[in-house]
């Protein structure tokens, strides 16, 4: 006689969480591709002398703007005869970082105003508010500020960076909290007296976390490109340092005599965001659970 | 309804004067002083001691920002320190052309956004879907004076298709609707990747809601399923980037508006903040400001429109 | 274009398209900027400058080709005594609005400049006068409180030239100028642009063109695809980057001419370490400008003097006396004491060829062996952080209005000015002593002779690094014949036509 | 003998998924005549919903039909082009859904999807679009129909929810009405009502009903004819009365065993041990032999065939195996006895 | 079977309610002051006995939810009071309130939707034990480990997320989350309406295991009348917010007293064929909460409504022995 014990359900063998996300993750192909490019960028950074031969910040006036595939300078040199592959190459330490650490602050920010707001309908219209102050705040104004305030250190590129991600995110999450904070099984953890800290952090969040990384991955083109802005006002990255905000902005003056100079640092953008985005995609896939039953 | 804006309004005014004092309180701090900037390089201490005076700018921080708040209250916004154009007067200037190539835009952005966002969901992860991934990509990475100036290359400079710049015509002649083409371009398609992405993820969210299969059940045209019954219900994220760039674009946009030689209020802002034209400042931020909000309240007006369910009270 | 359009409608003119509106006798110039106003008493930028020279005139001006002061809406004038300068004006000329050009125009004018509660920009710059008198009709005397030799190159500056006394009552001449210039103030739409017509009236021959449009198009390269498509028919201050596109240009012509702006590398003269001679020696020393100027594009002209070539008080003999590059002696220099172990801050405004300069002497001066780092600003904190001496050393400019040495070295340099136009915070009694001498005498000779003393010392003890003095430049379409530009960058409109 | 409307024969429905093809539907035959009510039951997972989403051809996009022949009044629906198809939907054949929070549109009006079909397949103008729609409500018993039309699905009841479902179903006077599950999660005055209302349309108009349901006394109150669906296959078919009062396949018999007994407070539940087995689990004999306490050796080898019980009543066990037909079926078990 | 006749014969009383409501504001205007209310639970008394399952039914928005809610707290009370083990807990702050979380749980309607889809279902239970106890991460695992196989799960199901479970196993991790803690008091919200039969059967069994093994009472609200016959001890019908009758379920089932519960009871379908039955049709449909009718909330739909009915309310009175009813008619 069967019980319920006997019968011949076969048992998946469970595989720790991280190794789930991670198979699930090397199906996706195009995710595969963004941590390859993402992986490259890193080690490039880390590695950057064994990949050069120029000194990134070396000038050399008489070699000035040779276009791509030069001898000796593959992608060619700039308006200072600095070789453009040292620069792109040295430059991904900031810019990764930059990018990376603005865009986290910001997210943080943004998810804690959002969430709150979202979660508690008595904060929501103050918070609201002040995330339309900061939105209309120009940009510019708050660089001026952070600089006359805190000074002009590469962190605090960051937080200005990170400032500006702090309304769009925030309203972003305050929309997926609002539909989340509905569903029964938060009702169901409040019954279990979970506090409110708990289901924010614990249950809503995992759940809100698509949107997030939409914005988190698309957030990084700009964070990079805003890095120019503020090393031109003076806050951050000075030159020479190679950065490929500023690499970009620089490069404006010579679009027309020497294209490369703002093709190049804008390709090595868009193939940071371009693989942030499918890598992005790629893990909100693997960390969805469902993701089995959705095919 | 009526009480929602009410309500904003009422908030709209403390926003404002919260704002007015972070903004007139960092200008007060960052370093850059006004009356330098209008003396030049060669002016004097005792120039700037009387460029000050008559700007009124020796007073103490609270007199003179108290000065502004009850000016400002009775509708008068100051005069600019650099010009001594009235600030309202110049912002009216450059607001209908910063209106102009916002919605210009948005109307690109949004046609393109739109329907890649559409294509990519109705073909998930085929090839179609992943060149409109990549041109959203593009979209967001390319900088817009890159873009701009390809633009100007290509378009004015050798096919002299359509003018470089500018922006004087009347919106509704030939001349005007040329005029914007590629400025709405350049400034339209970061906005559409946003909103091509917006509108793929959250298309697949509904696309396979039982009431579109309840649609389909019912013999509804395919078209139909695709336009009434499932984009409506996507629309409401996809409305709140679209809302998102909106204001954003209202605030003036700098570099596209450099570009183009437009007169718009970014360009206004920003040459106001490198001069330290606190009332030029002020007025230009309020003003975003205020339609932030108004483009806030209409995006939840549209909200209630598009969802029958939202309501405010 | 033309005078029948009424001023409101001006705004909306199509004066955008190409084509139809640059036409027979119009042309359109681009400016990066907007003007800020077009009142000489209340303005001091030279994008309005370029404006308000179409529309007022000044009593003198410089000849751009011999350098020398000349009467305009003077006639003639002397000196009675040291302090004294007794000017007679031309008559029969009319301000745009009708109000004859006399004496007590004049006097209005001048005081007008003068008076504190005016709270002109530029008032220093009459500064030394005493008392201005209307004598009669067509005689002025203005009394200085010592005597001043470049006060007539002063009254050549744009921010001295004559307004009309009733307009000023009347109207604000900010938005609504009127001189006795060529051309006549029509329509201003800020921020997009500013047209003029021609003053039908103009006391001194045939005007060539019909209307005027400044046209504000920030972005330089956008600005030449516009000269490319006949949108606008003349630029100026050409950036040396863009120099090869526009001279590629099949339907423009570029001009170049010597100049009297300069640019140097300056030390933070209250600065220990900025006192020391073989400290500054070794800088200039390490600085190679041939290198820097080459950068250029042909734009700059390489000479150590501090006051250019097209300045009053300009000497040949100054082009080699700086100290020359050197790069050995720079590296002994830099290792005999140390030079290299504290950290330079290397000072930069955000603008023009500042940061070019910046990044190649940083170079320089690292190879040297010095530890430069950076510092860029925008250009109001700069003025602040350098009006305060908060750097080690720093890049600046001058372009030079009246073209008379006194103007430069004395704002610049003089131990008055120190915390303000002095942003060198340079203080040297010997120095001042030849810089005020080149003030106070009234006999041109000497002063030409004073300033080059003056040039000459400043180069002896490497007080600033010449970098470059810039040349004046313009791109103007092909049909533009008689455009005259002098070496302070301003232009008149005058006798310029269109074919 | 009454008219042929729907006839299935051995439809297979298959998935793609990460774990490869999985089959929903094996080898399902079923028929419905005019004027005629079968109800399809059986556990949660067990291939109703997509037997009839195969029928209605609105499969989810990874799921196809692999094989099988369904007959919509003798014509054959697979080899229609998806536009001809559409137009036989929510006319000739329409469908109630599962769900009816969630198979309204909830930014239409009820009155825009109502008129929908209408003027799709009776080509009407709006306004008598609208004149039919307000009979249509009334028709299911729904007060004031003339406001309802401009409200949204939210503003009404779950109940009168339903009832627009219905309406709006039966709009073009279908042929044939797919309900799936079309009172579950309903109380019971709520559910009684829209039982009647599709008995007596049925019997108004002469339609063919495919009811799909869990609770066995909706089953009992509607059904003409029962079939029992157990793990995508169909293990017994047969007259109602068959099915309550002579249930042959020993699912069945625990699926009656299952239901409480409103009238019998001396009633004891006996549930039927352990799960429904997964689409990719591999079970070989007969599907439901892991779980029946009178599985025997064959059950677990050799899938069982149809066994005619009575006319009409047919079932997939081994225990209905007639004597005389054993030898046929297996001449294992036939050398045994 | 138990009826109550079986129990002691002095049932201990574990929670008592008088006269609860709930209202729900209706905001309006500028200030968003309050317009009106939904009267979602207008008047509930009742005494629930330990060990005992009291089931509650009656059509869909007449108050079941928003009742079990406010018992756990999870809504704010109107007005009325409280008492669980002879304490009033309406007032408690949340942290004395936090011990009485302990004894009392709720098993939701949808499991699939009470369950965080992206969270283990191990964890889910494991956070329990870690938000209510102090047990080391070792102990936290042998608790859940041994829940699972109390309620019919497997170890191997510990690192599963909920949409791997059929519908069944899904309400048992339910069932298992809400006697994790020992709880003498359970509210099962519509807890087996979404299982199909089959499954349903096996999870009332699990139910009814329980509560014999702890002495559990349950609350059971239900639509299913058939279910509420099986599984509880008491019934009470519920209208409009209003309790409209209460008594054993054998007292309900063949006596009832209340006209809307003669109703409710007629429009069972019986799963055999050919019972014909009389059913009473009520007309309309509930009445607005927001705006309930006057004197008896049932008149406008009664079949034997009298004038009398529309203007005065019917006490809830006991018309026999523990048997309570709220009509003018009742018997
Ligand atoms: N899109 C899909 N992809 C993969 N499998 C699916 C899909 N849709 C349904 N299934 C599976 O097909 C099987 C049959 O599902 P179906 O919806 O027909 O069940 P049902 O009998 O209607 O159950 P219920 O009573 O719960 O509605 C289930 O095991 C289900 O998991
Ligand atoms: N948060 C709320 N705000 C306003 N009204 C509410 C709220 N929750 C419930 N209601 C209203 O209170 C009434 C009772 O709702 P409740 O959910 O308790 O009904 P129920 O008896 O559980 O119904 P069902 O059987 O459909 O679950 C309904 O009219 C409902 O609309
Ligand atoms: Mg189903
Ligand atoms: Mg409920």
């Amino acid at each position: 006689m069967a019980t319920a014990e006997t019968v011949t359900v076969k048992e998946k063998k469970r595989e720790k969480y991280y190794v789930t996300t991670i198979r699930r993750l090397f199906k996706n192909k195009l995710a595969v591709a963004g941590l390859i490019i993402v992986i490259l960028q890193i080690l490039m950074a880390i590695f950057a002398p064994m990949i050069t031969i120029h000194d990134p910040i070396k000038q050399n006036l008489a070699s000035s703007e040779l276009p791509v595939f030069s001898e000796g300078h593959w992608l060619g040199t700039d308006n200072y005869g600095r070789d453009v592959w040292s620069r792109i190459v040295y430059g991904a330490r900031i810019s990764l970082v930059v990018g990376i650490v603005a865009v986290s602050l910001g997210l943080i920010g943004g998810v804690v105003l959002g969430m709150l707001a979202g979660f508690y309908p008595k904060l929501d219209a103050v918070i609201m508010r002040i995330v339309d102050l900061l939105f209309s705040f120009p940009g510019i104004l708050l660089a001026m500020l952070i600089i006359a305030i805190l000074g002009t250190s590469l962190v605090n590129v960051a937080i200005a960076i990170s400032i500006w991600s702090i309304p769009t995110c925030a309203r972003i999450v305050r929309g997926s909290v609002l539909s989340i904070k509905e569903k029964e099984y938060i009702m169901a953890m409040r019954s279990m007296g979970a506090s409110d800290l708990r289901i924010m952090a614990r249950h809503i969040l995992p759940n809100a976390t698509a949107p997030i990384i939409v914005f988190a991955t698309m957030r990084m083109a700009t964070a990079i490109l805003s890095t120019a802005s503020l090393s031109y006002l003076g806050l951050g990255a000075q030159p020479p340092t190679p950065e490929w905000g500023a690499m970009i902005s620089q490069g404006q003056d010579f679009m027309w005599s020497s294209p490369h100079l703002t093709i190049v640092p804008g390709i090595a953008i868009m193939l940071t965001v371009f693989a942030f985005n499918v890598l992005g995609d790629g893990l909100r896939d693997a960390l969805d659970p469902n993701m089995d039953l959705q095919q | 309804m009526v009480a929602l804006i009410i309500r904003r309004i009422f908030q709209l005014a403390f926003l404002l004067f919260g704002i007015s004092f972070l903004v007139f309180s960092s200008m007060y701090i960052a370093p850059g002083n006004p009356a330098a900037i209008i003396g030049g390089p060669t002016a004097t201490a005792s120039d700037i001691a009387a460029i000050e005076a008559n700007l009124g700018l020796d007073d103490p921080f609270l007199t003179q920002y108290v000065r502004y708040v009850s000016n400002a209250v009775q509708g008068d916004f100051g005069y600019s320190y650099q010009t001594s154009q009235p600030v309202a007067e110049a912002i009216a200037v450059r607001f209908p052309n910063t209106l102009k190539l916002a919605i210009a835009s948005m109307v690109v952005a949004v046609i393109i956004g739109i329907i890649t966002g559409l294509i990519s969901a109705l073909r998930q992860n085929s090839w179609l879907d992943a060149s409109a991934t990549t041109f959203a990509l593009a979209g967001i990475s390319i900088p817009n004076f890159w873009l701009g100036a390809l633009l100007i290359l290509i378009f004015a400079v050798n096919l002299q298709w359509l003018p470089v710049g500018g922006l004087s015509s009347p919106f509704y002649t030939i001349e005007g609707i040329k005029q914007l083409i590629l400025p709405a371009i350049t400034l339209g398609t970061g906005s559409a990747a946003m909103i091509a992405r917006m509108t793929r993820s959250s298309m697949l969210e509904v696309i396979r809601a039982d009431y579109v299969r309840t649609a389909r059940a019912k013999g509804v045209k395919e078209r139909d399923v695709i336009w009434i019954h499932t984009l409506k219900n996507a629309m409401i994220p996809i409305i709140t980037v679209i809302g998102l760039n909106f204001g954003f674009l209202l605030g003036g946009t700098i570099i596209t508006e450099k570009v183009f030689a437009i007169n718009g209020v970014g360009r206004l802002m920003i040459d106001a903040i490198a001069a330290r034209d606190f009332p030029m400042v002020q007025g230009s931020v309020l003003l975003v400001a205020t339609l932030f909000v108004v483009v806030n309240l209409l995006v939840d007006i549209i909200y209630t429109y598009i969802d029958p369910r939202i309501k405010y009270d | 274009g033309g005078s029948t359009i009424p001023e409101g409608e001006q705004g909306s003119d199509s004066n955008a398209e190409p084509s139809a509106s640059s036409g027979e006798n119009e042309i359109i110039y681009a400016s990066t900027s907007d003007a800020v106003g077009l009142s000489p008493t209340m303005t001091n930028d030279s994008v309005s400058s370029n404006v308000m020279t179409q529309i007022y005139e000044n009593l003198f001006e410089r000849n751009p080709e011999t350098m020398e002061l000349e009467p305009k809406l003077a006639e003639s004038y002397e000196n009675t005594d040291e302090l004294t300068w007794v000017i007679k004006l031309k008559e029969g000329i009319k301000f745009q609005d009708g109000t004859p050009f006399n004496a007590e125009a004049v006097k209005y004018s001048f005081d007008k400049l003068r008076d504190p509660a005016t709270g002109a920009p530029r008032a220093s710059l009459l500064e030394p006068v005493d008392t201005v008198t209307a004598v009669d009709e067509t005689t002025v005397e203005i009394k200085t409180k010592y005597p001043y030799g470049p006060l007539l190159a002063a009254l050549s500056h744009s921010n001295a030239a004559i307004i009309s006394p009733t307009a000023d009552e009347k109207q604000d001449l900010m938005q609504n100028p009127v001189g006795t210039g060529p051309f006549k103030f029509v329509s201003w739409e800020q921020g997009n642009q500013i047209v003029l017509e021609k003053n039908a009236d103009y006391w001194d021959g045939e005007v060539g063109l019909d209307k005027v449009t400044f046209k504000i198009v920030p972005e330089i390269s956008t600005a030449i695809s516009m000269l490319q498509t006949g949108e606008v028919s003349f630029l100026d201050a050409l950036p040396p980057e863009q120099i090869s596109r526009i001279e590629g240009l099949e339907n423009v012509e570029v001009t170049k001419q010597e100049g009297t702006p300069v640019y140097y590398l300056t030390f933070n003269h209250s600065q220990e370490r900025n006192q020391n001679p073989d400290f500054r020696k070794a800088v200039a020393s390490a600085i190679d400008r041939d290198a820097f100027v080459e950068k250029l594009n042909g734009l700059g002209v390489r000479s150590d003097s501090v006051l250019g070539p097209k300045v009053f008080g300009y000497n040949e003999e100054a082009d080699k006396a700086g100290t020359p590059y050197d790069p050995e002696l720079a590296k002994q220099l830099v290792e005999e004491n140390g030079f290299g172990d504290e950290p330079i801050k290397l000072l930069a405004a955000n603008r023009d060829n500042f940061v070019l300069m910046a990044e190649i002497v940083q170079s320089q001066l690292t190879e040297a062996g010095f530890n430069v780092e950076i510092e860029m600003m925008e250009w109001a904190t700069f003025l602040d952080t350098a009006r305060s001496g908060q750097y080690d050393l720093t890049f600046l400019s001058w372009s030079n209005v009246t073209s008379d040495g006194s103007e430069m070295l004395y704002p610049n340099f003089h131990s008055d000015n120190v915390g303000n136009s002095n942003r060198a915070q340079y203080s040297d009694a010997e120095f001042d002593k030849l810089v005020e001498a080149s003030r106070t005498t009234v006999d041109q000779a000497e002063r030409e002779k004073h300033l080059h003393d003056a040039n000459m010392y400043m180069l002896n003890n490497d007080v600033a690094v010449v970098m470059y003095h810039g040349l004046v430049t313009s791109a103007t379409d092909n049909s533009i014949k008689g455009l005259k530009i002098d070496p302070n960058g301003q232009w008149s409109l005058k006798d310029v036509t269109r074919e | 003998m009454a008219q042929r409307l729907l006839e299935v024969n051995n439809l297979v429905t298959s998935f793609r998924t990460s774990e490869g093809t999985l089959q929903a539907v094996r080898d399902v035959s079923f028929h419905v005549d005019k004027g005629e009510t079968l109800c399809i039951v059986g556990e949660s997972g067990c291939g109703k919903s997509i037997t009839s989403l195969s029928v209605m051809r609105l499969l989810p996009s990874n799921g196809s039909i692999e094989s099988g022949e369904i007959l919509l009044n003798n014509e054959p629906l697979q080899n229609l082009s998806n536009e001809q198809m559409r137009k036989i939907r929510g006319n000739k054949m329409s469908m109630i859904f599962q769900e009816p929070m969630t198979a309204l549109n909830p930014v239409l009006t009820i009155g825009y999807q109502l008129r929908e079909p209408l003027m799709l397949h009776h080509k009407v103008s709006k306004s008598q679009a609208s004149k039919q729609s307000i009979e249509l409500l009334k028709q299911v018993g729904i007060p004031n129909a003339e406001k309802r039309l401009n409200q949204y699905p939210h503003e009404l009841s779950g109940g009168m929810r339903q009832r627009v479902m219905i309406a709006m179903a039966l709009a073009c006077h279908p042929t044939l009405l797919i309900a799936d599950e079309p009172t579950t999660a309903l109380d019971v005055t709520i559910q009684a009502q829209i039982l009647d209302l599709i008995n007596d349309l049925k019997e108004k108009l002469d339609m063919g009903v495919l009811m799909i349901t869990h609770d066995m006394g909706v089953v009992a109150e509607v059904a003409d004819r029962v079939m029992v669906m157990y793990a995508g296959k169909k293990i017994e078919e047969g007259p109602v009365e068959e099915i309550f009062n002579n249930p042959s396949h020993p699912y069945t018999i625990g699926l009656l065993n299952s239901v409480p007994n409103v009238d019998d407070p001396e009633f004891e539940l006996e549930p039927i041990p352990g799960n429904m087995p997964g689409l990719n689990e591999q079970i070989s004999g007969c599907r439901f032999h892991p779980r029946c306490k009178f599985a025997m050796d064959k059950c677990k080898v050799v899938s069982p065939p149809d066994f005619e019980i009575s006319k009409g009543h047919s079932a997939k066990c081994w225990l209905n195996e007639k004597e005389g037909e054993k030898d046929e079926n297996s001449g294992r078990v036939a050398v045994e006895a | 079977m138990k009826t109550v006749e079986e129990l002691p014969s002095k049932p201990e009383v574990l929670l008592e309610l008088e006269n609860v409501k709930k209202y729900f504001p209706i905001k309006g205007g500028v200030l968003k002051r309050v317009v009106g209310n939904v009267k979602a639970v207008e008047s509930v008394s009742l005494q629930l006995y330990k060990g005992e399952s009291l089931g509650v039914v009656g059509e869909s928005g007449c108050g079941k939810s928003t009742l079990g809610r406010t018992i756990l707290g999870l809504e704010e009370l109107t007005d009325g009071k409280i008492s669980f083990d002879h304490q009033e807990i309406q007032d408690l702050s949340r942290k004395e309130k936090k011990k009485f979380v302990k004894e009392m749980q709720m098993i939701f309607q949808d499991p699939y939707a009470s369950l965080n889809p992206r969270q283990r279902i191990g964890h889910a239970l494991d956070e329990v034990f870690k938000m209510h106890t102090d047990m080391s991460a070792g102990e936290r695992k042998d608790a859940v480990l041994s829940l699972l196989r109390e309620v019919g799960l497997k170890p191997e199901h510990y690192d599963r997320y909920p949409h791997e479970f059929s519908g069944g196993q899904r309400q048992r991790i339910g069932i298992a989350r809400a006697i994790a803690l020992n709880p003498s008091f359970i509210i099962c919200d519509e807890a087996v309406s979404a299982l199909d039969v089959s499954v349903q059967a096996q999870v009332l069994k699990l139910l009814k295991t329980i509560q014999e093994k702890y002495n559990l009472s349950y609350m059971f609200i239900s639509h299913d009348l058939g279910v509420v016959r099986y599984f509880c001890d008491r019934v009470l019908v519920m209208y409009l917010g209003n309790t409209v009758e209460m008594s054993d379920v054998s007292k309900i089932f063949n006596n009832p007293l209340h006209p809307y519960t003669k109703a409710l009871l007629s429009a069972i379908p019986r799963p055999t064929v050919n019972a014909k039955r009389e059913r009473i049709r009520l007309v309309g449909d509930m009445p607005n909460p927001a705006n309930p009718p006057s004197g008896c909330p049932f008149h406008t739909r009664c079949p034997i409504a009298q004038e009398i009915c529309r203007v005065d309310k019917p006490a809830f009175v006991e018309h026999e022995k523990d048997h309570f009813a709220a009509c003018h008619f009742a018997g």
